[in-house]
């Protein structure tokens, strides 16, 4: 009976959820609730995505309006596979969060952090499944404003300054969204995605369609942290909460690259944005000098935390830099980069997490000869750090393998040279974590305080890390998925040449 | 999508050794480790040729087993291998030692046994990392530093092979790992030669081949006749496969040959000199996969199984010597015959192998390349393996016995080393003379080319008799002159006065001149790195400094979207 | 004079973004940003209603007599923001006073000092 | 004539903006934005945007001026003189501005009835709404059915920087304590203030229940409705106040408010219509339309009016705080 409704119940189930978290005001039972409904939330998505694989394009009008007029969820194979990546890492995150909370959180505050994460939640899931314009706004800033309480509710006093950044970023990036959606309503008179886009191929160029495009495409930058407007980025993941790091990490900048793939895919067409304004090269450069100088930067950060957090900056380099290829196998290489991204990330920060939650630093200097006394921890860590390097037999290597083959296709051979050079660097800054890890000695050999980290905590980043392996070996479902939405996201575009 | 057989592929049953040796301890090890090696051999009897298991990978058919003569030849040296040095291994207590050992057997057999170019990296990796521990194992700072310049190195020539893969599978299409050649069709050629130098660099090739010398000295005594057995081995085998009758590979071969003997003779470490002869030994090798008759081909993979036991054999003793002595320089040894006799026996019938004595295992497959030399008109090829050849007897066949166990009495008493150290060196001395004796029976049944090639005939032997006897009065010549360069307490390359009375007085200084080149090039981008690390990380605060590096306050993180909006916007209108 | 008539609204939006821009890039005091950022958000609301006026027309609440309604679409939408502008402003403030009790100042160049890495 | 009106009340809200750019005193800062916000709302009734006017007077003139004002009894009034010197900005920003409004005269003109924007999709609220919905107000006809998902997640914003406040700031602890605080000497204050308060109850009553047909709602209720309590708390003191409206009953209230709304749009789905559809909830869809929009504005009214009065009792339970220290 509920099947149709599938579309919309990763969003309301979290978003009832949360208020009803709140009123439930016990951590134990807040905790239990919110696992409980981002599971679901997660089942669901897989079923959208297996749907959406077999059938293409689900389509349901909010209050029986139709699209024009009121509120469409669109979901299609790109957003169903990114929706299962956040609800999933949601989840586990949830398991996760539980013992992690309980050290790094005060007590009577453990009912937001569970409210806020649901409707962060509820916000990601918003803004990937809307096929209006604006709504994708109101959901963003759903997520932005229960993203700043999240960070802030760390113990560190950085927390604090980290999230007035982060709020002051993201309110510049939402407005800019904003403008850019105004501008576009004002040359086209609507606000769904794909009536947009039939309305913007009426136009050739034209100006005001150009500088909306730019407030889009520079807000959605700020949001998913491109340099060189990423450093609200590296103190907010330092200072959050563990949990808080590896929910935001996996998820939050990727719907944000998802959001870039929408408005320039599906709305402006990449004709229009690549050809006709040459975005494509500023893109590159960009996520080229993203990745060179993040993973650069990454390389002396004494903070495991803030090494991990410009480590993302220049992931989201490689996601870029497939978007910005043009072609087909480019942008699913950066789809595939989403999902394999958030599967590393999420295990690496759950370590440090670990870590921290153990010896309450997540200085480099805490990692001397973690080896021996936290060998499953460490273990994840270095697994899931070959990965973001790219080892084969980890999905690091899968995205990093279908960038290469994407560049040398267009036979852009320096670009393949960056690529696999900026895993070089990937392998310096991973590499001085293990090496202290493994190959120096504690610094207190007597402190047997420090032990491994508890089950609740070891669960989800194995089962994050067994995924890496797994779908390192495996990659007929992620590569399908990713490989369905690129084409399916090229569709439209084709289809509104063929209009012009 | 994995059509699975009932067998094991031949890397497991190492594998699982390594495995087991993690949790077992004592005899129980030991019986397990040694019945490792046996029973992958048996497994790799009962093996087919053919190809197991082929899995879609990426939207290529990869093929992680591929058997034909040619990888099981390997396959079972190998096996060889791995069970002589865990017998040299076995008076240990060391876990790493044992795990790194049999999992680094395990990732060799798995490389040649790779069917595709995907797997193959994937052991070429492992084989880094496996080894590694070998040289970490000696914990000492030193052997830890080198084994860092080890393995970047190798991880460098992993992924120049993956970049190299990545090219030539996306042009040709197809991942399999069969004949490659550096004349492919496509840009640059740039992803066969990619793969060529990853080759190179494990094999290695003049001015790649420092990471050898640099690191085997440092291993430990067992660990070195791991490493000695397998990663060049892997290396000339990918030759042999991707790059036969590749015309380039006989000069660089030529060269590999004959180099290292200049650096040899002046050595100071016994165990540096036989990683050098270690080069020129590969160097044949690649002559022989250069040439790339069938004879000549038969001749690399022969001559690298010979190698393999005569270079270990030689290895395990002064391996002994090491263990025995804890001194390892030539200046500092001397005499050992009268406590080490058995040893000195072994030793000597090591370097008779490597220097080709008739009856002995390297005559049978040296000769082979030579002869294929001749026969494909490379004669100065010929001259210069001949001298080469003379170069070997002239350090490894003499100098290693004479300054070990010979020479000035340096007064070191000492006894005979372990039971099980001595089986091993026994085991390989024995197979020397088998081989030698009856290589048709042994080796030459195993090769992968049909050839009808006979060794002794009165040419042969009496060439390289001829040969012998000269070099050996050159020894004997010099070191009555005194001319022969004196053991000196520390290696001295600025020592060139050498070089001009007995090397071809031009091509010495060349080398010698581009090396100080690229030790330049090196030391200038060490300092450049440094420079950058210093100018970006602030070592007193202990926090990165520098424009991107340290935090910016919102006002510059808001100037920058202002920037980049105006910039697009100029950019568009422009 | 059209030509200014037409424009006018935008070149008053553009001002005050900019004003907005350079408050929160040249402000010190972070509740002086917050005011910026306030004036930034406020112009794009000026924006959407400009963009929803007709002339001649009139509220869009059904009344007899009269045929011409302004669009009431982005007012709808402004509506919304606004409300999402000032649930930011909040949490903006009230982490101000969060710092104000943990560094002891709000000025963005004093507090930069007190840590190590902020 | 409306034009003119426009042109001068936008010249003077640019001297505005420009003269908070220079000031150093932050009371006057506060107080200037205030007048801006203010001005903007008198643009917006100008503009025909009453309701937008109405939510920008009570939001952005109101309440997010007492917000700044608490903060700065808390921060200090002065902003300290700024060491640099911040021309490179001025001049890029300038530059943008510049770009951008090269970039508007590609724009359709102002108030053209013509204009894209008019044409596709608003003519049929404009023209359809009081037959489908049936309101006369067709801005909340939009608000609270044609874009009620929207409007859902308006409220849940609301919620999370309720959420938000309430994790940074806490909410005061109910005391029985009788603390000298509010303007307790003012007797003349206090009498008017008595007499007000009930008034103003009962207008956000008013504004509440007659958004369907003149400006107003839930969002303007819900604010109106926070005012009078938090007129009651700075004249009377929070102590007092917290007893009158539970700091607890407000988390209850903010959360009631989101499952209200939300629960009236998975009744929708109960009916066998879609999310958020009124059109199944009764017999008659207008009439179905009707009850939807009823129960959702009063949830947004509950959950505007508990997370206002939450987020000032936390910046006034600070107060409070620094006041006893």
């Amino acid at each position: 009976m509920f099947a149709q409704h599938f579309p919309v119940l990763p969003i309301v189930l979290p978003l009832i959820g949360a208020p009803v978290c709140m009123l439930l005001a016990r951590s134990q039972l807040a905790w239990l609730f919110a696992t409980l409904i981002s599971g679901f939330s997660f089942f669901i998505s897989i079923v959208l995505l297996l749907t959406t694989l077999d059938q293409g394009v689900l389509s349901y009008a909010l209050g029986g309006w139709e699209p024009p007029w009121g509120i469409e969820m669109r979901v299609d194979v790109a957003n169903a596979l990114v929706l299962s990546v956040v609800t999933g890492l949601s989840t586990l995150v949830l398991v996760y969060a539980k013992q992690s909370i309980d050290k790094e959180i005060d007590r009577n505050q453990h009912t937001l952090f569970y409210t806020a994460h649901l409707l962060c939640l509820a916000g990601l899931s918003g803004i990937l499944s809307t096929g209006d314009a604006f709504n994708l706004f109101v959901f963003l800033e759903i997520s932005s404003l229960a993203t700043y309480t999240l960070v802030s509710l760390a113990s560190d006093r950085r927390a604090l300054t980290a999230a007035f950044r982060y709020l002051v970023m993201g309110t510049i990036g939402a407005t800019f969204i904003l403008i850019g959606v105004g501008m576009m309503y004002m040359k086209t008179g609507t606000l769904n995605m794909l009536d947009l886009a039939a309305r913007i191929a009426e136009y050739d160029s034209n100006r005001t369609l150009n500088t909306g495009l730019a407030f889009i495409l520079i807000g959605v930058s700020i949001k998913l942290a491109l340099f060189p407007l990423h450093m609200w980025l590296p103190p907010a993941y330092t200072h959050a909460p563990s949990a808080v790091s590896a929910f935001l990490a996996g998820t939050a900048t990727k719907v944000a690259v998802y959001v870039m793939v929408r408005f320039i895919f599906t709305i402006y067409g990449a004709e229009y944005v690549f050809h006709e304004m040459g975005m494509d090269v500023i893109l590159l450069v960009l996520a080229i000098v993203a990745i060179f100088n993040c993973s650069f930067v990454a390389t002396v950060q004494s903070n495991v935390k803030t090494m991990l957090a410009y480590s993302s900056v220049a992931q989201i380099g490689y996601m870029i830099l497939g978007i910005s290829l043009v072609t087909s196998a480019g942008l699913m290489a950066g789809l595939l980069h989403i999902f394999n991204h958030a599967l590393m990330k999420g295990a690496l920060f759950m370590a440090v997490g670990a870590v921290l939650f153990r010896t309450g630093s997540a200085d480099i200097k805490a990692y001397y000869g973690l080896g021996k006394r936290m060998p499953l921890t460490m273990a994840a860590f270095t697994i899931a750090g070959l990965s973001i390097i790219g080892v084969p037999l980890t999905a690091g290597f899968v995205s990093k393998w279908y960038l290469v083959t994407a560049a040398l296709e267009q036979q852009h051979w320096l670009i393949a040279f960056l690529i696999l050079t900026g895993s070089l660097l990937a392998i310096v800054y991973i590499g001085r974590v293990l090496e202290v890890a493994y190959f120096k000695e504690p610094a207190d050999p007597t402190d047997t305080t420090i032990k491994e980290a508890p089950v609740l905590m070891l669960i989800p980043m194995w089962i994050l890390v067994l995924a890496n392996i797994y779908f390192g070996i495996d990659t007929s479902l992620s590569v399908s998925a990713a490989d369905a939405a690129s084409k399916w996201l090229f569709q439209p575009a084709a289809d509104l040449g063929a209009v012009r | 999508m994995i059509s699975s057989l009932p067998f094991l592929p031949p890397f497991l049953p190492l594998l699982l050794g390594s495995i087991a040796a993690i949790f077992l301890r004592g005899h129980l090890r030991s019986v397990v480790m040694l019945l490792t090696p046996v029973w992958g051999a048996l497994q790799l009897a009962s093996l087919e040729p053919g190809i197991y298991w082929t899995i879609e990978f990426l939207g290529y058919h990869l093929e992680p087993v591929r058997a034909d003569k040619l990888s099981m030849m390997f396959g079972y040296l190998f096996h060889l291998a791995a069970f002589i040095a865990v017998v040299y291994a076995l008076h240990l207590k060391d876990t790493v030692q044992h795990v790194a050992g049999l999992s680094y057997a395990a990732s060799a057999v798995g490389a040649v046994f790779a069917g595709d170019l995907l797997t193959l990296f994937v052991f070429w990796e492992l084989l880094a990392l496996t080894s590694v521990f070998l040289i970490w194992a000696r914990r000492t700072d030193r052997a830890y530093r080198s084994g860092m310049r080890y393995i970047i190195i190798k991880v460098l020539s992993g992924v120049l092979l993956l970049a190299g893969a990545t090219i030539f599978v996306k042009q040709t299409g197809s991942a399999r790992f069969a004949e490659i050649g550096l004349g492919h069709d496509g840009i640059l050629n740039l992803g066969t030669w990619l793969i060529f130098l990853a080759f190179g660099i494990k094999c290695a090739f003049p001015f790649m081949h420092n990471w050898l010398t640099d690191a085997y000295p440092e291993a430990t005594p067992t660990g070195t006749i791991f490493l000695a057995s397998f990663t060049t081995k892997v290396a000339v085998y990918a030759l042999a496969r991707g790059f036969p009758g590749e015309e380039l590979l006989v000069w660089i071969g030529v060269t590999m040959a004959c180099f290292p003997i200049f650096y040899a003779v002046i050595e100071n470490d016994l165990r540096r000199v036989l990683a050098y002869s270690m080069i020129n030994q590969v160097g044949f090798m690649v002559v022989g996969v250069g040439i790339g008759t069938s004879l000549a081909l038969n001749g690399a993979v022969a001559h690298a199984f010979n190698d393999v036991i005569f270079k270990g054999l030689l290895m395990m003793t002064m391996g002994a010597v090491l263990h025995m002595t804890g001194r390892i320089n030539g200046s500092e040894l001397g005499g050992l015959y009268k406590t080490m006799p058995k040893t000195t026996i072994l030793c000597i019938v090591g370097a008779a192998s490597i220097s080709a004595f008739p009856l002995f295992s390297g005559f049978v497959s040296k000769s082979m390349i030579m002869s294929a030399a001749v026969a494909e008109g490379y004669d100065i090829v010929w001259l210069a393996l001949l001298f080469a050849a003379a170069g070997v007897f002239h350090h490894a066949g003499i100098k290693i016995p004479y300054f070990a166990f010979f020479a000035h009495d340096s007064g070191i008493r000492t006894t005979e080393p372990p039971k099980n150290m001595l089986t091993a060196m026994a085991i390989a001395a024995l197979l020397c003379i088998v081989i030698g004796t009856f290589p048709a029976q042994t080796v030459y049944a195993l090769l992968p080319w049909e050839v009808d090639y006979q060794p002794y005939d009165v040419t042969h032997v009496l060439t390289q008799l001829q040969l012998l006897f000269f070099s050996a009065l050159a020894f004997v010549w010099l070191n009555l002159k005194n001319l022969y360069p004196p053991e000196l307490p520390s290696t001295n390359l600025d020592s060139d006065w050498f070089y001009r009375k007995l090397a071809p007085g031009f091509m010495v200084p060349i080398y010698y001149s581009i090396t100080e080149a690229m030790n330049r090039l090196e030391r200038l981008s060490k300092v450049g790195v440094r420079r950058l690390i210093n100018s970006s990380y602030d070592n007193e605060k202990e926090q990165p400094k520098g424009y991107f590096a340290r935090l910016w306050p919102i006002e510059t993180m808001v100037f920058w979207v202002a920037l980049l909006l105006a910039g697009i916007l100029i950019l568009y209108y422009i | 004079m059209s030509f200014i008539v037409d424009y006018y609204n935008y070149w008053i939006v553009v001002f005050l973004m900019m004003a907005g821009f350079y408050i929160v890039i040249s402000a010190n005091n972070l509740v002086k940003k917050v005011v910026g950022l306030n004036i930034f958000q406020t112009s794009v609301f000026i924006m959407y209603i400009s963009i929803g006026k007709v002339s001649g027309g009139s509220a869009p609440i059904l009344a007899d007599g009269i045929t011409s309604y302004s669009n009431p679409l982005p007012h709808v939408l402004i509506l919304t923001a606004i409300v999402v502008g000032v649930a930011t402003t909040a949490v903006g403030l009230a982490l101000i006073v969060r710092i104000k009790r943990a560094y002891g100042t709000v000025e963005e160049n004093e507090f930069k000092d007190k840590d190590a890495l902020i | 004539m409306a034009e003119l009106i426009d042109l001068v009340l936008l010249g003077m809200l640019a001297i505005t903006a420009l003269r908070i750019i220079f000031l150093k005193d932050l009371f006057a800062v506060v107080m200037l934005f205030g007048i801006y916000s203010f001005l903007s709302a008198l643009i917006f009734v100008n503009l025909d945007a009453v309701d937008v006017a109405f939510t920008e007077a009570a939001v952005g003139a109101g309440i997010a001026t007492v917000l700044m004002l608490g903060t700065l009894a808390l921060t200090g009034r002065k902003e300290k003189a700024n060491s640099h010197t911040a021309l490179l900005p001025l001049l890029v920003v300038i530059v943008t501005g510049a770009a951008l409004i090269y970039g508007t005269l590609d724009m359709p003109p102002f108030g053209d009835p013509e204009n894209p924007a008019n044409q596709h999709v608003a003519p049929r609220y404009i023209e359809e709404s009081p037959q489908e919905v049936g309101l006369p107000n067709m801005v909340t006809s939009v608000l609270a059915s044609y874009r009620a998902f929207d409007t859902l997640g308006e409220t849940a914003v609301v919620f999370a920087a309720a959420i938000g406040v309430l994790s940074l700031l806490g909410l005061p602890k109910q005391s029985q304590a009788t603390i000298e605080s509010g303007l307790k000497s003012h007797l003349v204050l206090r009498v008017v203030a008595k007499l007000i308060i009930p008034l103003i109850l009962v207008f956000a009553l008013y504004v509440q229940f007659h958004g369907d047909y003149g400006p107003g709602g839930g969002f303007q209720a819900g604010v109106i409705a926070a005012a009078a309590i938090i007129l009651y708390a700075l004249v009377f003191g929070l102590p007092l106040a917290t007893q009158v409206i539970q700091p607890k009953l407000l988390k209850i209230l903010a959360s009631m408010g989101v499952l209200i709304y939300a629960a009236t749009g998975v009744a929708g789905l109960f009916f066998g219509g879609n999310f958020l559809d009124y059109n199944v909830l009764a017999s008659d869809p207008v009439a179905g339309q009707h009850i939807g929009i009823i129960v959702i504005e009063f949830g947004i009214g509950v959950t505007v009016f508990a997370a206002i009065l939450s987020i000032f009792y936390g910046f006034a339970s600070q107060a409070e705080r620094a006041n006893i220290q």
